[in-house]
Order: structure tokens, then C-alpha cells, then sequence
């Protein structure tokens, strides 16, 4: 939604089940609709920053697919863990870590969630259990399996989600990571963003398959949801969610989405591999935070003027995230060769660059 | 001459390969329809079709090793890695295979093969996105290793590269791709593997480097000529096969050297060269040989850490002083 | 079989379908019963000359496992390709290398089948499209999808073959070879031997479901085969290289089969991780040689005197192999630095550990 | 003192660890049912229970990744590699993740893992199965790599290097499992990292080596005794962290010495000792520096080539003569 706008049933009437609430009660609705036009207010937030230099490197955007971001953290626990790619400022946002942290992060800021050290790619927040932020494709899978490894091995209840792209399936370690945590019964989720394109590769061009197949062959349950639809999406991860905590053991989700942006700030948005109409049609009927707001407007849970409201204070904390990052410091020289090891063994030499003990 | 960017460069050596020999195909992510996650494909897909440039999953390992089987009977591939940094993932195909198969097939199958892409760092790319591989394929015997810094020796390298009956690892750099230069027409035009490149005589000090960094040593080359100071720049632009008698020759010119090097010094290219020199001209050396290198540190995001990180002008005027005992 | 014995009816009613011949005539019978004959001998004379110091190294016997190499690979042409791990001493010679060439390779004489460079595990045959003998699990997958690929780009019609056992279906290899394969229709056989277990650990143990399922999600044929009836998987074999021939794209058969011997020379027969009793089961009831040899006579096609016959036969090739490697040189010194790179380029060192060029 | 071999030694480590800390656990191939397919875990499994002694499917990058996932929370896992040959599928996760985690979490989730394995060649493994991997890991920062020559040091390293709070590579030797030593007796002993051993004292030439190439040094070290010549052999112990000190002290003692290594030369840890001294001690050398290394070819399986390929006290001897000027 470029600019949020009133909307009357007529101009609706195409979107279907509209009037499906799925039982939420309008606070929770409100909820879900303020952390969607955060996660989209700060993201052109971003947008903006990298386009005038304050931020560098890799940078991808979530726009379009917040409806992901909400509907399968939003029904976590505090206790839970969530592990994603390099697609994950509003994840992280969503599992609770500061949106002055994550921004002061993208603008390499000593506030940073990472102190300025990981970038875009690398957020990570310890104690609201986001594990990052990786950029390798598929590395992060093996990864959130280990967590849920640690989990069963400690005999805990809470539950690992892993994100990851529809392009990462086709990963060695997919399967592998997969495999061992069916095996063991890990209390694993593994969630596909499937916005069919990695890249400029649409997913059918490398896969034989529909993306959901691809899980086959594990033994582990493996279901669908319409990732725009965030309120369907928070149902069926509430139940997920249960079952693994309830010790189903690992279980796939294929989450249906769309990339309104391009691949990352260099990537336009349609050309080569999708069409304008293409890109044009999902953003005017998939957009998750407009199909929301439609269907309480239609329920008369939501006015005009609270709509704009919300996005207004959504636009401020952008606002503030950037000012915050843009008034802190770079790291001092000092962190160079701090974090690289946590323990500097009281023998021997760990730095050998010739610069002296960094 | 003509003028041409590294990527241009590099684009046209491999349309005159795949003009010149059917066998030649080139995979990776992103190749055909995107033109390359970089361009450096750009055109090829309609020039040459489908089966000659190829679209691949997210599949490192798999395409890889598909890359090394084809070779084994007759095919040259040329694997495109959309970085080195995610060639960690095939790079068992590299080692094990590729650069074993003739050996222990008794000679049967050699492995004409190329892994080519960027290597090294960019800007802010951090960690996992900036590390400088060179050590991981210079190790093994049974890898080539080439790491051209300007269009020419881009076009003429990949050519060899291509026409070389072993595994190549061919390492670029995103920060050269816009560089422009000069580049000799017409598709005879090779630059022969193991032929380092003096970039610029001098006569008090050589700066022995590879890729990226040779033009970081002619800045500072550029700068100790002010104070009077000849520095003269080797390019190796190839790491393997080494051009042993090139880097003796500067030695025994100059009789100082640092070795300039994009990656950790921790047994890197710098560690190579420097024994190599010491056990082969130690009595031509009036100073130590001083290398010039990456923080030992892991890349970091932020602009100022990602400065100091890099080697830059800065030390290498330091290490030159030192060796000159300035 | 530890030697061979007359047999009659009775004592073979137990067997199922032994009157089963699949319309072989007799001399394509005595084929395939010589063929594993030889098989069993060679290696039971490789086990001999490990046993005195002749062979050293990791040395991977494949008896037991007859049925599979002359089963899969008889039915190739000669100018198909197979491409196997390091249990490939018997499919090396069922592809037609010289039984001398693969015996002088475990003795690792110049005159061996990789000059004596690669031994046991990595036995060569470029003549007869054996593409070896790899050591690292699963890395032959990928080589074999090249391979497929390489025959589709030229437009031929053989078709590539790629053994691999059932515990290299864990690596990631395996996963992103499948899909490539079926994304570009390649003309490539995966088949798997599940002999049950990988060294010590069985395929139970390592995962949630059937070893077949593990092969679903990629939109490929999938079939089974009792591998121990060397006339069933050949038929089958026939059937399946002649579809892919055709142009079937790939396929994946998992032939079932056993292990009689320990994994490599220093792992028991049975102990930790198996029964005295399940191995002696499986040598009694699944012996490819006995089964076929006991349908033969049943059906009066073949009869003691001329198993003996073929049996000294077999012996006396293996026997002579042995000599042969025995007799033959081992490679000289000027080998060391020979075969490294095919090229040795003009300019430039290529060998770098100070002991001259080699 | 209790006299064990280098397997028992490590057992005991890795048994004593098991006991004292119930976040440690050991996964990897056979490491359980089978006592590991080097029997070094043996027994561990009846003592500790499934939980703590997890046999792994073959899937090297996964389990690998697994255990670095598991140590972002707080377990301290002991990753086996059934041979660092192995290890080649799963680095992505040692250098990528393991190495670069605390750093690009900005100090938030440091990774306290243990890689262990067999490393290098055994007898007539040929190719695939015979490389000696530690440049691989050493040149990373964020990575710690040990490779204990004796029973003491297995075990006194395996100790520090489970109890260390960074991602340690440790690397072992199929041919020193066997290998009978006396071992100090209580679970308090412990080698720290980065800590050199001197193995051998002598004033005329250094032999600096690691690993399983202590043993030869030793061997020619009383070779050249015999002959007057006093060698001391330095053990590393420690590749990462270096104790730089010891051999300095070793060099200015000496003014001569040689780098002996299982591996391969090219960037090896030798070319890092190598640079490292000549840029420390450059003053006191009275001759170069020379590797004696691992012919640069991979392992060929024929008995006879597999002898000349391996660094051998022959090698040893001509190099020490070498710089001994004799
Ligand atoms: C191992 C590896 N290979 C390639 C890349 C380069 N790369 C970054 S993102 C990407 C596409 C991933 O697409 P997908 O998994 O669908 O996630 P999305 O970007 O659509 O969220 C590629 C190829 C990488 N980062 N890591
Ligand atoms: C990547 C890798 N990991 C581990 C090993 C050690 N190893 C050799 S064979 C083997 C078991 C393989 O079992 P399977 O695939 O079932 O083949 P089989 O031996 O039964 O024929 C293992 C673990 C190896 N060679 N390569
Ligand atoms: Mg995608
Ligand atoms: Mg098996």
C-alpha cells in the first residue's frame, strides 16, 4: 500500500473471504495491523537511508511479505527461537528486538543489534531469542535444527523456527537438516517464504515440483498457508506451533508470499524475470497489510481515521529508528579485534596479521 | 586497442570461447536470464541458448560436481560460483575430485574445468560475504589459481583459463568490474598461465601482490615516488602455476619486498611467497620481507572497521618503510 | 556359498520362485552364473593377498552383493557409464575391466587398472566408461548427474549409471543431484544399494522412513528390486536403462541386497552392530550365486559337474590375477609427480614443496 | 603415571569432560554403537546414554551446522569428523558460522565446539583419504586449531580445547592412536592452548613441526646426534593460538631451523612459521628457513610412491644439513 486510503466494500468485493476474521477480537486485529505497517513504514524507512548512503552492503526487503513476519512469530513464545536468512529486519522486529537496534544496525551503528559488526544480513538479538540473520543460503537450517537439538537435549518446551526461502530447498543441508531432525524428533519448525523467486529464478525453473514435494520423503507433516493472509496464517502457526511444543516433532510450512521489492536494493523490481503486470496484480491484491485493514473496515472494527492514526505512529518509530541510528556512534577502533574470540587464551597468539595484539 | 571494463572484458573472453569451442558451456546461479548476479554473462544467453548457459539451483555443491563429471568425459565447463564465499559449501568437489581425479584415475581423466567469480571483499558486505579464498585452492596440488586485476589480463586469463586442461580456480573481484583499461583485440589474444606481470619498475623496493591489491600497490607506489622512493609493483596473476623466476627477479633488484595480500596473512599466498623468497634468495635480502594484509579479523559491517580491516595505501607505505629502514 | 555343493529339489522347496528363469535362455544363464562366480572368487582372493600384506589400505568387498553389479550393469551397453563409491571392484570388472588391471590396482602395481595410484577405492576404467571408485560418500552422485548431463548436451542416447549405498541418501549430494536431474531430464540411473547399513549403523537408525520414500519429492520414477535374484534386477535393469534411454528422464531404483562380508577388512562380519544370526540367515537364504545356481539345476540347466567346471574356472582368473599383480612392477619414482595436472604449463611452477620440479 | 595409548588418552579426556559438564556432548559418525570407527569413544555410550553419544547419518554439513546451532545456546558439543577428509562438506559451517559468529552477532553468541578427527594420511589411503587439513582451519580467525603428537597432549588438549569457549579444530592422527605415553593421572590436567612443548633440546638447529611429525623429528633429531649435531625439536601443540615466544626463544638460541610438516608446502602452516620468524627474528638468522613437507602431489595408494610422497627423516636430515651449511 503505497499510501494507505479509505476503503468501502465495494472495492473489495474481489478479495475473497473477506469477512473471515478467524474469531480475532479487535485488539488482537489492531495488533496484528500496527506491527504490519511498522514493519512496512520502517523498511521504506530503509529504503530511503540506503538510497541517500546512510546504509551499505546487501540490503532485502520484507515489503510484501509482513503478513510472514506477523503470522508465524506473533504466535511464539518469548522462550521460542527464531532463526532466519538475510531477509529478516521485520523477523526480528517481530521477535521483539528494538527497531532503533535493527536500524542502528543496517547504519553500522555501535547501537547496532550487532553492534554495527553483522549489517543488514546479520541481525541478531540473544535475549529476545532471534538467532539471526545468516547469509549463507541454507546455513541457517542445520543451525535452527542444533537449537532444537539443544531444546530436546535440555527436555524443554519451547520450539526453533527456521526461515528460509524457496530458493534454499534446493540446499544439501535442506535435506540433511531435515532428515536428523525427523530422526530425533526435534522441536523444529521449518517455515518457506515462498515468494517464488530466488533471485531472478522463478521456482519452477529449478524444481521439478511444487515447493511442498520438495518436503516429502521425511516423514514429517507438511502443510500450506497464504503467507498475505495473516490472520489464517496466525491460525494455522498457533496450531503448529502446539503440536510441535506438544512433541509432534519437526514439521514443515509452506508460507505463500510475494516480494513487492527487488531481490535486494540493486535488483529492480520487475524487468528480466517477472513482468510490471505481474508485480502490479500481487501488490494489488496481495498486499497482507491492505487485505487486513479491508476486511476489519468491513467489519467496522477499523475507521479511516484510525488507520491513519496507526500508520502515523508507525511512520514515527521509522522516523525515530533512523534518527536514533543516525545520532549514535560508529564502533570505536577498539572493536576491531574485539568479538572475534570469546576467550583470548592466556598462552600464545590468536591475531597473526603482523598489526600487533590488534 | 580497446577500451573495456573488467566485466566487459571478462565477457568477451568467454563469448570467444564459447564461439570457439562447442564443448565450452557455462553454469551458475543466475547466468543466463539474469545476465549474472554481476553481468558478466550479459548476452551470452541469447547468443548461445540454454544448454550453453545455464541456470542452476541453489545447489553449490550439486552443480559443482556436476561441473567436474562433465569433464571427465571431454565437456569444459566453466562453474560460475556467484561468489567464492559460497564455494565453501562445493568445495569438496574441488578438492576430492577435481584436483584428485587424474592422479588417482592413474592419468585416465584430467578435469578441464573452471571455477570462476568474485572473490574478496566489497563494500560492507561483512563477514560471510567478504573473505579472500585464495589459500583454500593455491593449498592443493591439482588446482590452477588465477586472480587478474585489470581487463587485459581478465580476457587473456580466462582464456588460458578455459583452454587449460586442469581445474582452474578463477578468482575475480566485484571491485574491479567497472575497472576500465586497455585490452588487445582479436580472440588470439592470450595471457598464458604462470606469467607474473611487473605492473611498475622501481628499483628500491618491490611490492609483490595479486588481483584486487596491485592497484592498491600502485597507489602507494605512486606515493613513495614523491619521496623518492622507486617501488616496483609484481603482479603474480597467476598463484599457481607461481612465476618463481619473476619475484626473484625483483628481489634481486631490489633486494627488500612485502608481499601485499587482500586475505588474512594465517598461512595465505604472503606466507607462500615470503618462505619461497627467503629459502631461494636469502642472501639477497637486506631486510625482512613484511607482509601487508586483512586484519585477522572476521569482515566487519560497519564503514570505519571495514577501513581499518582492509589492507590499504596507509600500511603498505609502513611495510615499505620498514623494509627500506625509513 | 563357501564352496560349491550339489543341490536337489528338496532342499531348495524353501526358495521362492525358483523356477522363475524370466525367460533366460540357458547361455544367458550360465552368463550371469559365471559372471558372479568370478566375482566371488576374485574378492575371496583379494580377502587372501589383504590378509598377507599383498593389498593395503581400506579394501571394500562386495560379496554378497553379486547380484547387484551383474544384475544393474549387465543390461548397459558399452558405451553406457557407471560411476560407483569404493565398493566397486566387481562393477569395475562387470563393466569390463580387466579383472588383471582391478587385482594390480589393489597391489597397487603400475600395471593396474590407475597405474597404481588410487588402489582399491578408486579403480578407473576410461575404456570401458568406468568412471570409478570414490572415496568421499556421495560425491559420486554429482559426478554421475555430469556425466548424464554431458551425454544430453551431445545428444547421444547411452545413459549414466550411479551406485551409491544407502547411506549416502543422507548427504546433501544425493538431494541436490535428484533435483538438477529431474529439472533437466537427464539420462542418469541412481540406484542404490541398501544393503542395510552404512559401516556400523543400520539405515533404520539414520532415518524416519523406507529408503525409497527418501527418493520421493522430485517427481521421478522410483522402483525396488530383490538384488540377491540376479535375473529380477536384470529384467528390471533392462526395462528401466531402456526408458531412460528413451528419454524417460532420470530414475531412481533402490535394489535390495546384503552384505556378507565386514564393511572394510577390519570390521567384523557380525558383532556390535549385527547378529551372528542375521548375517548366516542372509548367507543361507540370499546368496545371489546359490539362488541362481539352485533355479538352474532345478530347471536341469546346468549340473554339478559343470558348476565345479565354472567354479575352477572363476578361481583360476582370479588366481592368475593375483599372479599377475604379483609379477607386475610397482610404479616408478618418476610416477610421483606425473598425473597431478595434465598440463604442465610453459611459464610457472607448478610444484611448490622445494624438491625441484619433480 | 598411568602409561596410555594416544586413543585411551583421549577417552579419558573425553570421559572425564562428559562427567564434569552435562552440556558436553559427542556426535558424529559410529561415535556411539560402534565406539567410534577409530574406537576412541569407546564405552562412552553405555556410560553417558544416547543423548550425549549421538551416531549421526552421513551428512557432514548438517551434523556440523547442528552442533554449531546447539552452541549458540550454550551446549558444548565435540563434533566428530570420522576423518578431517570428511570435513570438506561440512566447512561452510566451520568457517562461515562457527568462525564468524561472534562477530557478526557483535559478541552475543560465541560458539564453544570442539571438530575432532584423524588428520592427514594413514598407510596407502591414497587421494582422498590421506590430507592434512589444518591450513584449511588455521588461516580463519575465530577458529582455534590444536593437533597433540603424545597420549599427555591428546588428552591435556582435548581437556582445554572442550572447556575453551571458541570453535576449536582438533586434530588427531590414525596413525598416533596407537601410540603408548606416560599421562599424567587426576581430571585437573590440562595442556592450555598455546602453549609450544619442547620435545627435544638442542643449540645448533630448530626442527619446528606439529603433530604427528614430532615422532620424526625426534628421529632424526637422534640422527643427527649421532653425528654431533644437537637438534631441538619444537611442538607447536598449538597452531592457533601461537605460541610465537617459544619459538623465537627456540630461534635465538639456534639461529637455524627448519619447518616440518605432514602436508602440503603451499601456504601451509610451515610458509606461516616461516614468514612469521624471518619478519621477527630476521637478524638471527645465520641460514633459511627451509620446509620440509609433504611431496606436492595428492597421496598416490602404491606403497613405494606413498613412502617418497610422505616427509621422512631423510628429508629431515638433508634439510637440517642444509641450513647447517654441512
Ligand atoms: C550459498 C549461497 N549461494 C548463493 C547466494 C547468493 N544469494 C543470496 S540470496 C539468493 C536467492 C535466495 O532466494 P530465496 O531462498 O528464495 O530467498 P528470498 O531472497 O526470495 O527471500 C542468492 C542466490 C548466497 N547468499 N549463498
Ligand atoms: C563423506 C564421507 N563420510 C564418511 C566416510 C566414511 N565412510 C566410508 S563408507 C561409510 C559407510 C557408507 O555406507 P553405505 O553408503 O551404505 O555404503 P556401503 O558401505 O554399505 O556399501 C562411511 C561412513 C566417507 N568415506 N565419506
Ligand atoms: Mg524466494
Ligand atoms: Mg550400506
Amino acid at each position: 500500500m503505497a499510501e494507505t486510503k479509505s476503503r468501502t466494500r465495494s472495492d473489495t468485493s474481489a478479495k475473497p473471504g473477506t469477512e473471515d476474521l478467524f474469531g480475532f477480537d479487535r485488539e488482537e486485529l489492531l495488533d496484528l495491523l500496527r506491527d504490519m505497517l511498522l514493519y512496512r513504514r520502517f523498511e521504506e524507512k530503509a529504503e530511503e537511508a540506503y538510497a541517500i548512503g546512510k546504509i551499505g552492503g546487501f540490503c532485502h526487503l520484507h515489503i510484501g511479505q509482513e503478513g510472514v513476519a506477523a503470522g508465524c512469530i506473533k504466535p511464539l513464545r518469548g522462550d521460542d527461537y527464531v532463526m532466519s536468512a538475510y531477509r529478516e529486519h521485520t523477523q526480528a522486529i517481530a521477535k521483539g528486538v528494538d527497531p532503533n537496534a535493527v536500524m542502528a544496525e543496517l547504519y553500522g551503528r555501535v547501537t547496532g543489534a550487532s553492534r554495527g559488526n553483522g549489517g543488514s544480513m546479520h541481525i541478531f538479538g540473544a535475549e529476545e531469542r532471534f538467532m539471526g540473520g545468516h547469509g549463507i543460503v541454507g546455513a541457517q537450517i542445520p543451525l535452527a535444527t542444533g537449537i532444537g537439538w539443544a531444546i530436546k537435549y535440555r527436555g524443554e518446551d519451547s520450539v526453533s523456527m527456521a526461515f528460509m526461502g524457496d530458493a534454499a530447498v534446493n540446499q544439501g543441508a535442506f535435506h540433511e537438516s531435515k532428515n536428523m531432525a525427523a530422526v530425533w524428533d526435534l522441536p523444529v519448525i521449518y517455515v518457506v517464504e515462498n515468494n517464488h523467486y530466488g533471485m531472478g529464478t522463478a521456482f519452477g525453473r529449478v524444481s521439478d515440483v511444487e515447493l511442498r514435494e520438495r518436503a516429502r520423503g521425511y516423514g514429517m507433516p507438511v502443510t500450506s498457508v497464504n503467507g498475505q493472509d495473516v490472520l489464517a496464517t496466525y491460525r494455522h502457526f498457533e496450531q503448529v506451533v502446539q503440536e510441535v511444543r506438544d512433541g509432534s516433532g519437526p514439521q514443515f510450512v509452506e508460507v505463500n508470499t510475494y516480494r513487492f521489492k527487488g531481490h535486494s536494493m540493486s535488483d529492480p523490481v520487475s524487468g528480466t524475470y517477472r513482468s510490471k503486470e505481474e508485480v502490479e496484480g500481487a501488490m494489488e491484491k496481495g498486499d497482507p497489510i491492505e487485505i487486513l485493514t479491508v476486511r476489519m473496515m468491513d467489519a467496522g472494527l477499523l475507521t479511516d481515521g484510525e488507520l491513519k492514526e496507526m500508520d502515523a505512529e508507525a511512520r514515527r518509530i521509522s522516523e525515530e529508528a533512523a534518527e536514533f541510528a543516525e545520532n549514535s556512534p560508529f564502533p570505536g577502533p577498539e572493536e576491531l579485534y574485539e568479538n572475534v574470540y570469546a576467550e583470548i587464551n592466556e598462552h600464545g597468539r590468536l591475531f597473526l596479521d603482523g598489526r600487533g595484539e590488534g | 586497442m580497446q577500451t573495456l571494463t573488467y566485466r566487459d572484458a571478462l565477457n568477451q573472453g568467454l563469448d570467444e570461447e564459447l564461439a570457439r569451442d562447442d564443448s565450452v558451456f557455462v553454469m551458475g546461479e543466475e547466468v543466463a536470464e539474469y545476465d549474472g548476479a554481476y553481468k558478466v554473462t550479459k548476452g551470452l544467453l541469447e547468443k548461445y541458448g540454454d544448454q550453453r548457459l545455464v541456470d542452476t539451483p541453489i545447489s553449490e555443491l550439486g552443480f559443482a560436481g556436476l561441473g567436474v563429471g562433465a569433464a571427465m568425459v571431454g565437456l569444459r565447463p566453466v562453474i560460475e560460483f556467484m561468489t567464492f564465499n559460497f564455494a565453501f559449501l562445493a568445495i569438496d568437489q574441488v578438492i576430492n575430485s577435481a584436483a584428485k581425479m587424474l592422479y588417482m584415475s592413474g592419468g585416465q581423466f584430467n578435469i578441464p574445468i573452471v571455477f570462476r567469480g568474485p572473490n574478496g571483499a566489497a563494500l560492507q558486505l561483512s563477514a560471510q560475504h567478504s573473505q579472500a579464498c585464495e589459500t583454500y585452492y593455491a593449498h592443493a596440488p591439482g588446482v590452477k589459481v588465477v586472480t587478474p586485476a585489470t581487463p587485459a589480463d581478465a580476457k587473456g586469463l580466462i582464456k588460458a583459463a578455459i583452454r587449460d586442461n586442469d581445474p582452474v580456480a578463477f578468482m575475480e573481484a566485484e571491485m574491479l568490474y567497472n575497472v576500465k583499461g586497455e585490452v588487445p583485440e582479436g580472440d588470439d589474444f592470450i595471457v598464458p598461465l604462470g606469467v607474473a606481470d611487473v605492473k611498475r619498475e622501481g628499483s628500491d623496493v618491490s611490492i609483490i601482490t595479486h588481483g584486487k591489491m596491485v592497484h592498491v600497490a600502485l597507489q602507494a607506489a605512486a606515493k613513495l615516488e614523491k619521496e623518492g622512493v622507486q617501488a616496483e609493483v609484481v603482479d603474480l596473476r597467476s598463484i599457481r602455476p607461481l612465476d618463481v623466476e619473476a619475484i626473484l627477479r625483483s628481489i634481486h633488484k631490489t633486494n627488500r619486498a612485502i608481499y601485499l595480500e587482500e586475505g588474512w596473512a594465517f598461512a595465505g599466498v604472503g606466507a607462500q611467497i615470503v618462505s619461497l623468497v627467503q629459502e631461494e634468495a636469502f642472501d639477497y635480502l637486506d631486510a625482512p620481507l613484511i607482509r601487508v594484509s586483512q586484519a585477522d579479523v572476521p569482515m566487519p559491517y560497519a564503514k570505519n572497521l571495514e577501513q581499518m580491516a582492509k589492507p590499504g595505501v596507509e600500511q603498505v607505505l609502513k611495510a615499505c618503510n620498514r623494509v627500506l629502514y625509513r
